[in-house]
């Protein structure tokens, strides 16, 4: 690992400041990020990353404070004019334009022209060479939405090399990256770094930051809180920099499965998966592991009925399932958390409350009209099994931080008292503090009887979680691990061996 | 997955002009005209014909201005008001400038028009479909003003006909319009930043934003075409009556989404088919001819078009039970 | 469609907060206000019991039915098919009226709305045509049918207790009013205290979400059309007995007033919120305006004009304000 | 850079305010040194018209105080209606009466709210040009409620309880167009009997009157009418249906239009496709709006069937008077209280009468 270049800094943020109506995002925040460095820059979510991040893309300006470049300070009013200034972001929501081509996507707003017109061939050369520079093979013409998310995920980076920016900003890169692809990037990252390039890299995976960075920066509540070498840090003086507090926990506590609750039987959903089959036992959680893409998530909202099922019978407590959609499902005793909590999880115009009892209000009528009292009883009951944190009750939901906002999703599907809990990437864009008490409330429900079926993405997360895993690659189970066998090795031979075979 | 050539196409003129919907349209303008074939001798005469296309045109020029609106993600309401106002404009100076003059006039007029809608909604932040309401009225009222009321008339002013009573090869002029502005558009939406600006920002408005799109000029300038565009039809209504008043074209603007929509441009936005457009035009405007010929009331015409929207609609819809991509298309 | 909308930075939309709902519950209702405080001090005619009595009888009518379109609107959709529901729904109660009475004439208007609001409801939730088209088609096809099956003729009838619905007063407020109030207090109260009214606001924020939670999506989506149909036609009672007759084309742009009721209110055009108070403010408001305008001599051109500004302007505001918050932020 | 935009919004709303402001009706239109020939009032009354009630010169209302006199218009839009409120206005004006205008904007509910404004207003009479006479109810009880004379001027009464309506007829207008087409089809040589007749939209009842009373006459001589078609009242759907009446009937003789926009309309039509309206295929329209004058004098049209709105609205304005007065009214239908204005033809050989 090349050590930082002792030149001037790249960037230089001197008292960064951003004020919202309401409330201090970043105050009086300065680190410096030099060439050649990869500076990883982690926190909880609200602890002002994303509003730093924003005002290097030139979405916002700071109230108060100087960006530097080369120790010149520099406005950026327009993402345009952070592009100009050699700073490029990928922002950890997706960027891209469903119904336009890689190429166009990748050069948007910078396509080559002869005269009026876009100069498609050069257009095209000038992608595959970015695309070279990744070793990706893909089709500069593919429209975007043909990608499957990994691939889209590749684009975006494309995308911001293509700028050969000299500070590249990562907001969590690998959110929606396989084991694999993960390894790919940060190969990449470090490739970049050596080539002379600063990268601040935002994430809440810790492994990667470690392996990763070269120094490390810490925010919380809008304050700097430190920045150190990596090598003087060590993961729990990482978080607890970022929480404030100490945490504990990285492996799967014992798990005691009782009477079975739930049999799959040859499951498949069309153009996703097929072939699954497995029971799940009271007070255990069965992990579904795999690769993006490898179809364990259609599997869960087969489940849930969001996806039209070709075949297979599914039996709770010896009933036979007919899953005709979300509402049957809940009925029968599914609760589902699920995968994309904007997109369809949160009702954001709703308030904390109503987001809860949503599913659950035929269950609270007196009459035509809804109890409130009742409702109220509710929600007052989660805010502390869940430690949800909000001024009030009524408040719109949408003003939580997203790991409450997940706790909010996850009462939710308890309210509807289930029998089982389908779980998928439950702590995905979740910070760390968070994800500790989410896991520590999943061990809870499982002491408790609670039956979880777990897909995730995250492999630590499967490890930490699931006494059993089944792993999938190409829409189909490849095996299923437990005990001693069910280990993070075991877990990518089965994921990426077969899965190479099932792809080719 | 593999990437194969197949969709190496996808990004020509061809993926802007040759939309599947537009086949289905195609296949719908076939058979209705084989039906009116068959119920009176009169519909496949020429003179009929070119009657029906130039019918179709005047509906069709604002219909593409629209396609653009709505691939773009938005609607504009104002384009009656604004066909009436820049009619009114441009004859009420064809004395003092002379027809050329005139009618670049009433172009700039309803542009002009266009560009405020787009100002209203980038700089005041109102939704397009509240803006553009909120202007067909004001237009109209202005429209109204200007002319006190009355009507302006050009009798024994024959050059300004040429909008409508021209020809080439036999062709009317409106019909040549517009194809003219068919294939001007599809090639500006297949070839130029702009075009395919245009597609970014109904794709996804915020990332086109972050990605340093120029948003509020690109809905400027499409709210422009569109204005101009409905200027255009103005003009050429006037010249066909050779009168000018702030009553014309009202209702213009329903007619215009509704040909766009059975042209098969999607209401999500993102995707344009110009073709489709076209031929929706021709589709209502061959129905309702058919229904004049053969004497049918006028409230015949409401009910068939009215059908066909829901109709073509309803092909649209792709079948196959998945609750999250239904989703998508109702809501 | 309000995609130039979203130009609103997430920090912002989520912080100001308190503003955003006060201007939304309250905003409307504080202008009404202070436009009758000062219509009061300045025009002679205006604070009269008589004027003020017509102005809230004429508000019901676009009122009612803006109280099944605020339903509507919240759940994130609408129904431009209105005006012709309307005119049918009039037609019927004045032909039922005078044969069978007033309470049959009510139930039959009614009735004639929820029918119309039914199939609206299946075209969208079960055909899943969008609402926009679906709507737009039957604004033609049950105006058609209504010209189809009355030929262009009015139903007459002036029986005493018909007239009395729309024309009566009660306590000295107008029996339209009355019911007005009473069906907006009723779609409050629904809105806000039963599971309908949650998932209705549910669908309108975030549909996707609401559906994984397990709103049953198609059946709202299907009953808030049969709700506003429902409405509509109970105005067009109302309308029908406040002119003694109906007939078909009766309200022309009648669909289009309502929505600019509804999104003049308050109520979020992209769904998920929304007040009734503001709908009952802003349809007083909208005809508060044209009275003024008349009391004043107004030149009848630039009444269109002042009624698109009003629009304009109260749009405008919430836009307004969020740059200056962003300024404000900024330095 | 943004603020500055957004004052550029600010000001294009401002400058379209100033521009209202300029075009209170007080002023001239801007339109006006453009197309002049627009915005003249057709001047001189027809010399036909002189029912016994125009006569008398109209006095001013008795008692201290002008009294007011209301006038809720059908559209301020149509040239026809521009005219009756301009005689209107200047009768009333003429008489030392104030004067309030409404305008009913082409629907019921309006026409009933706006003149509910007007009566509301404290009007000594009221003289109403009804949308739609059967939704004219509410409006006239609410004027006897308050012992305001009505009077109604043209379209119609609807059966409702007015004072006097003063009004052309219509069936009788379509009658003598009839008659008109008759003699120039016989004079022409090789003329089919084909004719066909433009209706205004469906709605307008009354208005359909004229076409009746052309489509029956017609029939009665002979001929057969091979379309009726409504082009809504609108100059441009006249142009439209017109068009595809040629094609259905290239051998049409005759075309004969509910109002004169649509008349205008069809000649162009007619005009566009090489014939001419006035030769080939006889034009009629109604109204005798000056665009149909103009397009007689220029060989476009034949003729159209005149009325007299700016003197219509003169006699409404002397009935008013007497009704305030409380004189005894003449009429020329007792039982309906109707006072007819003699419709007449204008013809090329005429048409200068009308044409300053």
């Amino acid at each position: 690992m090349s050590a930082p270049g002792s030149a001037q800094p790249l960037l230089r943020l001197r008292g960064l400041s951003r004020r919202f109506p309401g409330v201090q995002a970043l105050d009086n925040v300065d680190f410096d990020v030099l060439p050649g460095e990869v500076h990883a820059l982690v926190g909880e979510n609200g602890a002002g990353k994303s509003t730093l991040i924003n005002i290097l893309a030139g979405v916002l300006q700071p109230s108060h404070g100087t960006v530097e470049m080369d120790g010149h300070p520099i406005v950026l009013p327009t993402p345009l004019a952070a592009q100009n200034a050699g700073i490029s972001v990928i922002f950890q929501e997706f960027n891209l334009l469903p119904h336009l081509s890689v190429a166009e996507n990748v050069f948007l707003n910078r396509e080559p022209v002869r005269g009026l017109r876009i100069d498609w061939p050069t257009l095209y050369s000038r992608t595959r060479e970015v695309l070279a520079l990744l070793d990706i093979d893909l089709d500069p013409r593919t429209p975007v939405n043909n990608l499957p998310v990994a691939q889209q995920q590749l684009v975006e980076i494309t995308k911001a090399l293509s700028f050969k920016s000299r500070l590249i900003v990562m907001d969590e890169p690998t959110a929606a990256l396989s084991e694999r692809e993960v390894e790919r990037l940060l190969g990449l990252v470090r490739s970049l770094a050596n080539s002379g390039a600063g990268v601040l890299y935002v994430s809440h995976r810790l492994a990667e930051v470690f392996q990763v960075a070269d120094r490390i920066s810490v925010l919380r509540d809008g304050h700097h809180i430190l920045t150190a070498p990596t090598g003087e840090l060590t993961e729990q003086q990482v978080i607890s920099a970022m929480v404030g507090r100490e945490l504990v926990h990285t492996q799967c506590p014992e798990r005691y499965p009782g009477e079975m609750v739930m049999q799959v039987r040859d499951l498949a959903v069309p153009g996703a998966a097929s072939g699954v089959s497995f029971d799940l036992r009271a007070g255990e959680v069965l992990g579904l592991a795999g690769l993006m893409g490898c179809g364990s998530t259609e599997v869960m909202q087969a489940l849930f009925g969001l996806q039209p099922r070709s075949a297979g019978e599914v039996t709770l407590q010896g009933k036979a399932l007919v899953i005709d959609g979300p509402r049957a499902a809940i009925h029968s005793g599914l609760g589902f958390v699920p995968n994309d909590r904007k997109r369809n999880g949160i009702l954001p115009d709703l308030s904390v409350m109503h987001n809860v009892t949503i599913g659950i209000l035929d269950r609270m009528r007196q009459a035509a009209w809804i109890d409130r009292t009742q409702e109220r009883a509710v929600i007052d009951g989660y805010r502390g099994k869940l430690s949800i944190r909000y001024s009030n009750p009524s408040q719109r939901v949408s003003g939580l931080s997203g790991g409450n906002q997940q706790k909010v999703i996850l009462a939710r599907a308890l309210a509807e008292d289930c029998r089982v809990l389908l779980l998928s990437e439950p702590t995905r864009g979740v910070d760390v503090g968070a994800k500790a008490e989410i896991y520590t409330m999943i061990d809870r429900l499982v002491e408790a009887g609670m039956a979880v079926l777990l897909q995730s993405s995250e492999l630590p997360e499967v490890l930490r979680l699931a006494n059993r895993c089944i792993v999938f690659a190409g829409g189909r189970p490849q095996g299923e691990l437990s005990g001693a066998h069910l280990n993070q090795a075991a877990v990518m031979e089965l994921a990426t061996g077969l899965g190479a075979k099932e792809v080719a | 997955m593999t990437f194969g050539t197949t969709e190496s196409k996808r990004l020509s003129m061809s993926r802007v002009l040759r939309s599947a919907q537009s086949y289905t349209v195609g296949l719908a303008v076939l058979a209705v005209g084989l039906v009116l074939t068959l119920l009176t001798n009169r519909f496949l005469r020429i003179d009929n014909v070119l009657n029906v296309l130039t019918n179709a045109s005047v509906v069709a020029i604002v219909g593409l201005g629209m396609t653009l609106a709505i691939a773009s993600g938005n609607f504009d309401l104002s384009v009656g008001s604004t066909a009436a106002f820049a009619g009114c404009v441009s004859m009420s100076l064809v004395p003092a400038l002379g027809v050329p003059l005139a009618i670049v006039a009433g172009l700039v007029a309803g542009a002009l028009v266009g560009l405020v809608n787009g100002l209203i909604m980038t700089e005041l932040r109102v939704p397009a479909f509240i803006t553009t309401l909120g202007m067909m009225s004001v237009v109209r009222g202005l429209a109204l003003i200007y002319t006190g009321g009355r009507d302006i008339y050009l009798y024994g002013q024959t050059e300004y006909k040429v909008l409508s009573g021209g020809h080439l090869l036999g062709i009317p002029m409106p019909v040549l319009l517009a194809l003219a502005l068919a294939a001007l558009l599809s090639s500006v939406l297949a070839q130029t930043r702009f075009g395919r600006h245009i597609l970014a920002v109904g794709s996804n408005l915020p990332s086109a934003r972050r990605s340093g799109v120029r948003t509020s000029q690109v809905l400027w300038g499409i709210f422009a075409i569109v204005g101009a565009a409905a200027a255009l039809s103005g003009m050429i209504i006037s010249a066909q009556v050779l009168t000018a008043n702030g009553r014309l074209a009202t209702g213009l603007e329903l007619n215009a989404i509704a040909v766009v929509v059975v042209g098969g441009t999607a209401l999500t936005g993102g995707k344009a088919s110009l073709s489709g457009t076209l031929l929706g035009a021709v589709l209502v405007a061959m129905i309702n001819n058919g229904l004049n010929l053969l004497n049918v009331p006028i409230f015949y015409q409401d009910l068939t078009v009215g059908l066909l929207l829901l109709v073509a609609l309803a092909l649209q819809v792709e079948r196959g039970w998945n609750p999250l991509t239904q989703l998508r298309r109702t809501q | 469609m309000t995609g130039s909308a979203q130009a609103i930075p997430q920090a912002t939309s989520r912080r100001g907060l308190d503003w955003d709902v006060m201007w939304e519950r309250y905003g409307i209702s504080a202008v009404l206000v202070v436009v009758w405080a000062i219509a009061a001090l300045t025009l002679p005619n205006f604070a009269s019991r008589d004027n003020l009595l017509n102005v809230l009888r004429q508000s019901s009518f676009v009122g009612v039915a803006a109280v099944g379109m605020t339903v509507a609107i919240i759940a994130g959709t609408f129904d431009l098919s209105v005006g012709s529901t309307l005119g049918l729904a009039a037609w019927v109660a004045v032909a039922v009226a005078a044969r069978w009475g007033v309470l049959a004439a009510m139930l039959a208007g009614v009735a004639t709305g929820t029918v119309v609001g039914s199939i609206n409801g299946l075209l969208v939730s079960r055909v899943r045509i969008p609402a926009f088209i679906t709507t737009l088609g039957m604004l033609f096809i049950v105006r058609g049918f209504h010209y189809v099956i009355t030929n262009g003729d009015s139903a007459r009838f002036n029986g005493k207790s018909f007239i009395w619905l729309g024309n009566g007063t009660i306590a000295g407020l107008p029996v339209p009013f009355w019911i007005f109030l009473l069906c907006a207090a009723l779609a409050a109260a629904v809105l806000a205290y039963t599971s309908f009214g949650r998932y209705v606001y549910a669908v309108g924020s975030n549909s996707e979400a609401a559906l994984v939670a397990g709103v049953p999506l198609r059946r709202i989506t299907a009953l808030v059309f049969v709700v506003i149909g429902a409405f509509t036609g109970l105005a067009g009672v109302l309308i029908g007995a406040r002119l003694y007759s109906a007939a078909p084309g009766l309200e022309p742009g009648f669909e289009l007033n309502v929505i600019a009721t509804v999104v003049l209110g308050g109520t979020r055009l992209a769904g998920g919120r929304g007040s009734m108070l503001g709908t009952v403010a802003a349809a007083s408001l909208f005809v508060t305006l044209t009275n003024i305008l008349n009391l004043a001599h107004a030149d009848p051109f630039m009444q269109k004009v002042a009624v698109g500004l009003v629009l304009l302007v109260a749009l405008s505001i919430e836009g307004i304000r969020q740059r200056l918050a962003e300024r404000l932020a900024r330095s | 850079m943004r603020s500055a935009r957004s004052y550029a919004v600010l000001s294009v709303v401002l400058v379209a305010l100033v521009l209202l402001s300029a075009c209170s009706p007080a002023a001239p239109a801007p339109a006006a040194p453009a197309a002049p020939a627009a915005t003249q009032a057709p001047a001189a009354p027809a010399a036909t018209v002189a029912p016994a009630a125009t006569q008398a010169p109209a006095a001013p209302a008795k008692g201290a105080g002008a009294k007011k006199i209301g006038f809720s218009v059908y559209d301020m839009q149509y040239g026809f209606f521009q005219d009756m409120e301009k005689g209107t206005r200047e009768a009333a004006k003429a008489a030392g009466y104030d004067y309030a205008l409404v305008d009913q904007k082409s629907s019921e509910s309006t026409m009933v709210a706006s003149t509910q404004d007007l009566i509301n207003q404290g009007i000594g009479a009221l003289i109403i040009s009804p949308f739609k006479p059967d939704a004219m109810g509410p409006v006239v009880d609410a004027a006897k409620a308050k012992g305001i004379p009505v009077v109604v001027d043209d379209i119609g009464g609807g059966g409702t309880n007015y004072d006097v309506i003063v009004i052309s007829d219509n069936q009788k207008g379509g009658v003598l167009a009839a008659d008109q087409m008759d003699k120039l089809i016989k004079g022409k040589s090789g003329a089919s009997k084909n004719v066909a007749s433009i209706t205004c939209e469906p709605s307008a009842v009354y208005a359909a009157r004229r076409n009746q009373g052309f489509e029956a006459r017609m029939k009665e001589l002979g001929y057969n009418v091979v379309a009726t078609l409504s082009g809504n009242s609108k100059q441009e759907e006249g142009y439209k249906v017109m068009k595809d009446i040629l094609s259905a009937h290239p051998d049409v003789a005759g075309v004969f239009s509910c109002n004169d926009p649509m008349a205008v309309g069809a000649a162009q039509a007619i005009a566009d496709s090489g014939k001419s309206g006035s030769k080939d295929i006889f034009v009629i329209g109604f109204n005798a709006d000056e665009i149909a004058l103009k397009a007689i004098k220029a060989g476009q049209m034949v003729a159209t069937v005149q009325q007299v709105p700016y003197q219509m609205g003169k006699m409404t304005v002397d009935l008013a008077t007497k009704l305030m007065n409380g004189e005894k009214l003449k009429f020329d239908n007792d039982q309906n209280r109707e006072i007819y204005v003699p419709v007449n033809l204008i013809t090329a050989d005429n048409v200068d009468t009308l044409l300053k």
